[in-house]
């Protein structure tokens, strides 16, 4: 590969577009309101893609190394029920079973042990500690277990979402206020009383932040586990399929998909957590 | 008749109270041989400089410590078993409040964590409500009012299930002069109106001069009663009374007492 | 003593019900060969048999273990069958994408927190990169990188690597930036202090206790990007490339050693950068 | 000269002649420095030489005329392994005898580039791999042979000197088992080939070096063949994870001399054909479209077996 | 001669000063048509209940805010040049210490940016030190200091590079009675022996009364100045002059100036 381009015209276009798509960004950052919000990231997400459309036609970068988005978007508008079909294995049947048992499951935990503070002082560091491992090495293990369908995908997002959401709802259930839970005391409230009153709704903006981090994780968890054994169909099974037949733009388009729904499902929590935490500083206007 | 007798039984009643925490650098005396009683509508206040142990010996008397030694009554009861019968109503030097739930949802909670009744519980909202002159305000949540107003809040909420006992710990500690003076009014015509008994601590010498009944003077490590001083001034207080000789006199004491007890830190 | 009272018995409760777990696992092999062989066990003879078997479907403690001091201290720590030598490697390639990672999060967050631009067009998509499976990209990246004539190994792991670090990085460091008060940036205006004054001395003092809190995770999510790196990057050596050869050549017990391996290896660098914390910490006056 | 070499897949005895010739100094003979890059799951062969990772790759020939058909250049110049070691292997359990039983059945099947002959195989049985019924049901197979263990496939993939043994070592005996030899079903696809880009075949230097490079390798090959043991040994001593044993290797060793036997590196010509017929006839959905030209050449073998 | 001429020279002077803040709820008027002359020397107290713009004020002659119309000038100079003259050290509510300095630290970070020499450092940090009392403590951390000290600790940073004019917005509000008393007296004796001008922000009647030589009491909605008292208290104030019928009667008048101005909110 030469550092001289081929087609220095695509470059010369490229650059300069990105410099006008620049160029409003900073203008446009400059100004309030909601839909400046929306647009200066949309901006340079667009400047960023016209940038790599550039280079990749100025140095003729073979699409099997890596495809335009131009190309990308093509294969993305084509294979639609493809898509479809690996998302809903991988991100519907894999990705958010597991999610939600296994964030069910810290919840159901964290309250059990909630009485018992030396179970919690013994499950905290084990928990801090295994929140910390590379679990996806427990993936081929999983699919061994569970089988190759999706099963064993949720089987490995519950293992990795577990912990990191045990630690952070452990956490909430403390995080009340000392003055708070002695106002409980002075009304003689029951536990019972003061955990749904008090103690739950406090440990919201804790809760949220640990879905916040799992939900990275479970796509992750999901697609990795594909890598060891799955149907035909699946985001982790055609990314590694077609990387083998050199169909670079699929692997793309699942990967456009991917980051997709990863934003959606984040934003998803973002906005929920905006519902219910409303009270808290970070979330006030 | 019945009405002389209760008035004339103590509501608190400490003897030779000690109270002993054990911390990671060793024990701290928070309290030291505390003897103090508190007849039926005392309006006293407790007025020291920091680490003295007024706050600890609020949250004794609330049943949220329980002292090392020595005996505690309130209502003739253990600090315990009167707070399973509700005596207390509490408001903190920070006003509090549940940020999650309105003015009106706050001031409701330790209602229906009481079990009462849906319509006595707003019923009591509104009054209180009225009491404080925050009509109009149950639907905001509490980041929506000034910190004088939130104040009137957690005030209103202590008073909504009619506690016997009103104790406050620097209530108006974060709030400016001018407001103070305003709270500090209304807090004398709320208690000439209600003839609750009530604990507060401040740090202000004319805050504590200006509202209470008996003033006990406390002083640090250990935290110990030094003076305890009957007021001579009436129940009527306009805020004039401040530029009064008696008034000036008694600050004077205090101020005497304070400096006394007050070591270099 | 008091604290360690409590995570002992949680331990020994994960170690009962995982030898519970194992019988359980195991025991449908010992029973599946006897009928195969046309003869019957009972539980008591197949108990035993679940112990110590040559390829269990979930290995008892003690058969992880045995592994794992073979793999560590079996034979010489150069040897490529030490689990200390391939986990060097892999602590190689954590710590290369840890500093890769920590030079972007903060040269990123500068930028972020110095240009109005950055903040409002970058943030969101620092957010996006973590919702990629970045598994997904490795293929592309050794190439990628390869293209650009970095053939070392070491560099397309390393990139995953501070891939997934750099952000808790970032994020920490745009907080610690901004941390300072306007009455403590007001001050430094009475001063006359211009901009660059206002970084050293204020932004970027007060932003170290946020640095040195974001590490931990950072380091943490490190390791994950060097071992996921070494899944599939060539299985060449390091303690990833060990579980898929144990996957590969049906060796659970290599598998779960290296597991178990990376597992120390993540103690171990928690507790040495909770160690640098700490020392940080005493040095910028933060109370102990 | 320098010569990179990209193989298929982890350190292990299928590529035991490269390794030999290497330990042989039969490169160094040649006046080459010659670089092994394993491969492993997430490494396309394809992807690594298209992007300039390496001179010259090892790869299937189903897999290198896919490439091609996307317009990588790929030509074979050497074809080491004469016959196929692919082959299905089931459990006689679940009744399976004859390839007509696999209607209805899970059939474990590997991907990454793999799965083509498996596909044209099953297009010419006539049974469709999209699961619905009457065909089969494909899954993806791991790194491993557990699916066949946990009985969660009524056959998987396997290569007759690698996972073959291990469903072995696992405890099933081979009366147990049913397999399907790709060679004896007349489906055999031409395996382990030495290719390289078209266009810098042009360059006579390159030549000069491949005909070196195959000749060298050849050698390793033959060496290798009649001294298993020990080409084993060499593999064992290349394999950085440390994670191999012996047993395996040998083993391997002895299966991958029969699949060698009998070739001197020059590709059959009918046998390349017949494999291209294979993938054509891959009825709704063929592997590749068309006939390709030039996928291969005998310029290196012809000169590098001319001694 | 040079110094009565300087004595004469007025140091701040505001004339029909006007500061209006665009918010998002529209326009609020900070400061409206605000005159004030300061002498060189003066001791000025700034009281007047919340959001009356005692801070904008402040911040307005130190260069932070800029106005929206009218005339200030320092010096004779703009805000702006004196600024860059180092004409003002300024201590705010919170002692605002840099937790990751040490005390001496913290003194020589105005030294540093200003670009002092070393041993020019070394030398004032000493002597500042000294001037509040706080000689070896240079080596400790803020929070190893108790609030009091701390706050002596920010004014000896806001002296160290030797500014004409010292302001202070409510430099003592989170601190305790006792101690504060013992502050105000520490900043008498220091505005005696330096000689600096001096703006000063308070809530507290006594503070105000008992430290300055001129208090402005302001009013709030829109932010205006409704007295000036010049005070006929003597330099020297020993702590008990606040219980002077002078002291009592100054205070009164503020006071009645508050309340006028006070508006329930
Ligand atoms: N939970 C506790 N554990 C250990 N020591 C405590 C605890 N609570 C209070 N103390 C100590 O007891 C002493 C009295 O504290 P207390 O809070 O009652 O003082 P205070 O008079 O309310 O002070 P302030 O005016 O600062 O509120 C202090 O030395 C304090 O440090
Ligand atoms: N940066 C700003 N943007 C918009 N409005 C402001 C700003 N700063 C102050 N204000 C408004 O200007 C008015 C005066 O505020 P200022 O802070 O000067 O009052 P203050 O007298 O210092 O009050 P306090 O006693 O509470 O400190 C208030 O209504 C305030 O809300
Ligand atoms: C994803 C994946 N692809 C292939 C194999 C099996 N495998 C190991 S060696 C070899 C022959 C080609 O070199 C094959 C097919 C696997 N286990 N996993
Ligand atoms: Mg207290
Ligand atoms: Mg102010």
């Amino acid at each position: 590969m030469s550092w001289v381009p081929a087609h220095s015209g695509w470059l010369a276009g490229a650059l300069m577009l990105w410099l006008v798509l620049w160029a409003a960004s900073v203008m446009l950052a400059r100004r309030e309101g909601r839909g400046v919000r929306l647009v200066v990231p949309v901006l340079f997400g667009l400047s960023l893609l016209v940038l790599w459309e550039g280079i990749v036609r100025a140095w003729a970068v073979a699409p099997v190394i890596l495809p335009a988005p131009s190309v990308i978007a093509a294969k993305i508008a084509a294979s639609g029920p493809v898509l479809w079909q690996d998302f809903a294995q991988t991100i519907l049947k894999g990705a958010v079973p597991g999610f939600l048992i296994g964030a069910g499951a810290a919840f159901a935990v964290a309250i059990l042990i909630d009485r018992s503070p030396f179970l919690q002082r013994g499950l905290l560091p084990v928990g801090n500690f295994v929140a910390a491992l590379p679990i996806v090495g427990l993936a081929p293990i999983l699919v061994m277990w569970f089988g190759f369908d999706w099963q064993s995908k949720a089987a490995v997002v519950v293992v990795m979402v577990f912990f990191p959401m045990l630690v952070n709802i452990v956490a909430g259930l403390q995080a009340s206020e000392r003055m708070q839970r002695d106002l409980m005391a002075t009304w003689g409230a029951s536990y019972l009383q003061t955990l749904l009153r008090l103690r739950l709704p406090a440990a919201m903006p804790f809760v949220f932040n640990g879905l916040k981090i799992a939900s990275t994780l479970a796509l992750i968890g999901a697609i990795v586990a594909e890598f060891f054994g799955s149907p035909i169909y699946g985001m982790g099974f055609r990314i590694s399929t077609e990387v083998g037949r050199l169909g670079l733009d699929m692997v793309w388009a699942e990967i456009a998909v991917a980051a997709l729904a990863g934003s959606v499902f984040y934003g998803l929590i973002a906005l929920i957590e905006r519902g219910v935490t409303f009270w808290h500083p970070s979330q006030r206007k | 008749m019945k009405d002389t007798i209760s008035q004339n039984q103590p509501v608190i009643e400490a003897k030779g109270l000690n109270l002993v925490f054990q911390t990671a650098d060793g024990p701290v005396q928070a309290l030291k041989d505390v003897n103090l009683t508190v007849a039926k509508g005392d309006f006293v206040s407790f007025i020291g400089p920091s680490g003295c142990g007024k706050t600890t010996f609020l949250r004794a008397i609330a049943a949220l410590e329980h002292p090392t030694s020595g005996t505690l009554t309130v209502n003739g009861m253990s600090p315990d078993e009167a707070r399973r019968k509700r005596a207390y109503g509490y408001v903190f030097q920070a006003a509090g409040l549940y940020p999650w739930r309105t003015i009106r949802g706050n001031i409701k909670l330790p209602l229906e964590i009481m079990g009462f009744s849906k319509a006595d519980q707003e019923e009591r909202v509104q009054r209180v409500l009225e009491l404080v002159e925050l009509k109009g305000f149950g639907k905001k949540f509490p980041w929506q009012l000034s910190g004088g107003m939130q104040q009137r809040a957690s005030i209103a909420r202590a008073l909504a299930f009619d506690a016997d006992i009103l104790l406050m710990d620097e209530p108006f500690g974060a709030l400016d002069e001018i407001v103070r003076d305003r709270l500090n009014e209304e807090v004398l015509k709320l208690w000439a109106r209600t003839g609750k008994t009530i604990g507060f601590v401040t740090h202000s010498i004319p805050e504590a001069v200006y509202l209470s009944t008996k003033i006990v003077v406390m002083s640090p490590r250990p935290g110990r009663i030094t003076d305890v001083i009957d007021s001579p001034l009436p129940k009527e207080r306009p805020l004039d009374i401040r530029d009064s000789r008696e008034f000036i006199e008694i600050a004077h004491r205090v101020r005497e007492g304070l400096r006394a007890g007050h070591h270099e830190d | 003593m008091n604290r360690a009272l409590p995570v002992l018995t949680v331990l020994l409760g994960i170690l009962a019900i995982w030898y519970a777990a194992a019988v359980w696992m195991n025991a449908t092999w010992v029973f599946d060969q006897a009928e195969r062989a046309g003869t019957t066990v009972t539980w008591a003879e197949a108990i035993p048999q679940t112990m110590a078997q040559e390829r269990p479907l979930l290995p008892p403690p003690h058969q992880v273990g045995a592994e794992l001091w073979k793999g560590l201290f079996g034979q010489a720590v150069t040897s490529k069958r030490s689990l200390v030598y391939h986990g060097y490697v892999t602590f190689k390639g954590t710590m290369m994408g840890f500093g890769l990672g920590i030079v972007a999060g903060v040269l990123l967050a500068m930028a972020i927190v110095r240009f109005r631009v950055m903040d409002m067009g970058l943030m969101p998509w620092a957010i996006i990169s973590q919702t990629i499976p970045i598994v997904a990209l490795a293929p592309m990246i050794i190439t990628l990188s390869s293209q650009l004539g970095l053939t070392a190994r070491d560099v397309p792991k390393a990139i995953i690597a501070a891939y997934l670090s750099f952000f808790p990085v970032l994020v920490s460091m745009v907080k610690g930036l901004r941390s300072p008060d306007q009455m403590q940036l007001d001050l430094l205006k009475t001063y006359g202090a211009g901009e660059m004054a206002t970084f050293l001395k204020l932004r970027l003092p007060a932003s170290m206790p946020y640095f040195f809190a974001s590490l931990k995770v950072a380091v943490a999510a490190s390791l994950v990007g060097t071992i996921v790196g070494e899944l599939p990057t060539g299985a060449i050596e390091g303690l990833g490339a060990r579980m898929l050869i144990g996957s590969q050549f049906g060796e659970p017990l290599i598998m779960w050693a290296a597991l178990f391996a990376a597992a120390i290896l993540a103690g171990l660098l928690i507790v040495v950068v909770g160690v640098v914390e700490r020392l940080a910490a005493r040095r910028m006056g933060v109370r102990a | 000269e320098d010569v990179k070499l990209q193989l298929k897949w982890v350190t292990q005895s299928q590529f035991a002649g490269y390794y030999v010739a290497q330990a042989k100094g039969f490169y160094e003979e040649e006046g080459l420095n010659v670089t092994i890059l394993p491969g492993g799951p997430d490494i396309a062969p394809t992807q690594v030489i298209a992007g300039g990772g390496a001179d010259v790759m090892v790869d299937w020939m189903p897999a290198a005329l896919a490439a091609r058909e996307k317009g990588l250049p790929l030509v074979n110049i050497a074809q080491p392994f004469a016959s196929s070691g692919m082959m299905l292997t089931c459990l006689k359990e679940t009744g399976i005898t004859s390839p007509a039983d696999f209607a209805d059945k899970t059939l474990g099947v590997w991907f990454f580039g793999n799965e083509f002959p498996f596909l044209s195989w099953m297009s010419q049985l006539g049974l469709k791999t999209d699961g619905s019924p009457g065909g089969v049901t494909v899954l993806k197979q791991g790194f491993n042979v557990d699916p066949l263990l946990q009985k969660q496939a009524a056959c998987i993939s396997t290569m007759t000197y690698n996972e073959y043994w291990q469903v072995i070592d696992a405890g099933i005996a081979p009366e147990d088992l049913v397999t399907f030899k790709y060679e004896d079903q007349g489906v055999a696809t031409l395996e382990d080939g030495l290719y390289v880009l078209e266009d810098r075949l042009a360059d006579p230097a390159f030549q000069e070096t491949m005909v070196k490079f195959v000749r060298a390798s050849m050698k390793g090959w033959k060496y290798a063949e009649a001294n298993p043991d020990e080409a084993a040994m060499i593999v064992l001593e290349n394999d950085q994870t440390g994670a191999q044993t012996e047993t395996h290797q040998k083993r391997m060793m002895g299966e991958i001399a029969k699949l060698t036997a009998g070739s001197n590196g020059a590709l059959d010509v009918a046998a390349a054909e017949r494999t291209v017929a294979s993938l054509l006839s891959g009825g709704s959905d063929p592997v590749i479209t068309k006939a390709p030209e030039g996928a291969w050449t005998s310029v290196i073998t012809d000169k590098a077996l001319a001694e």
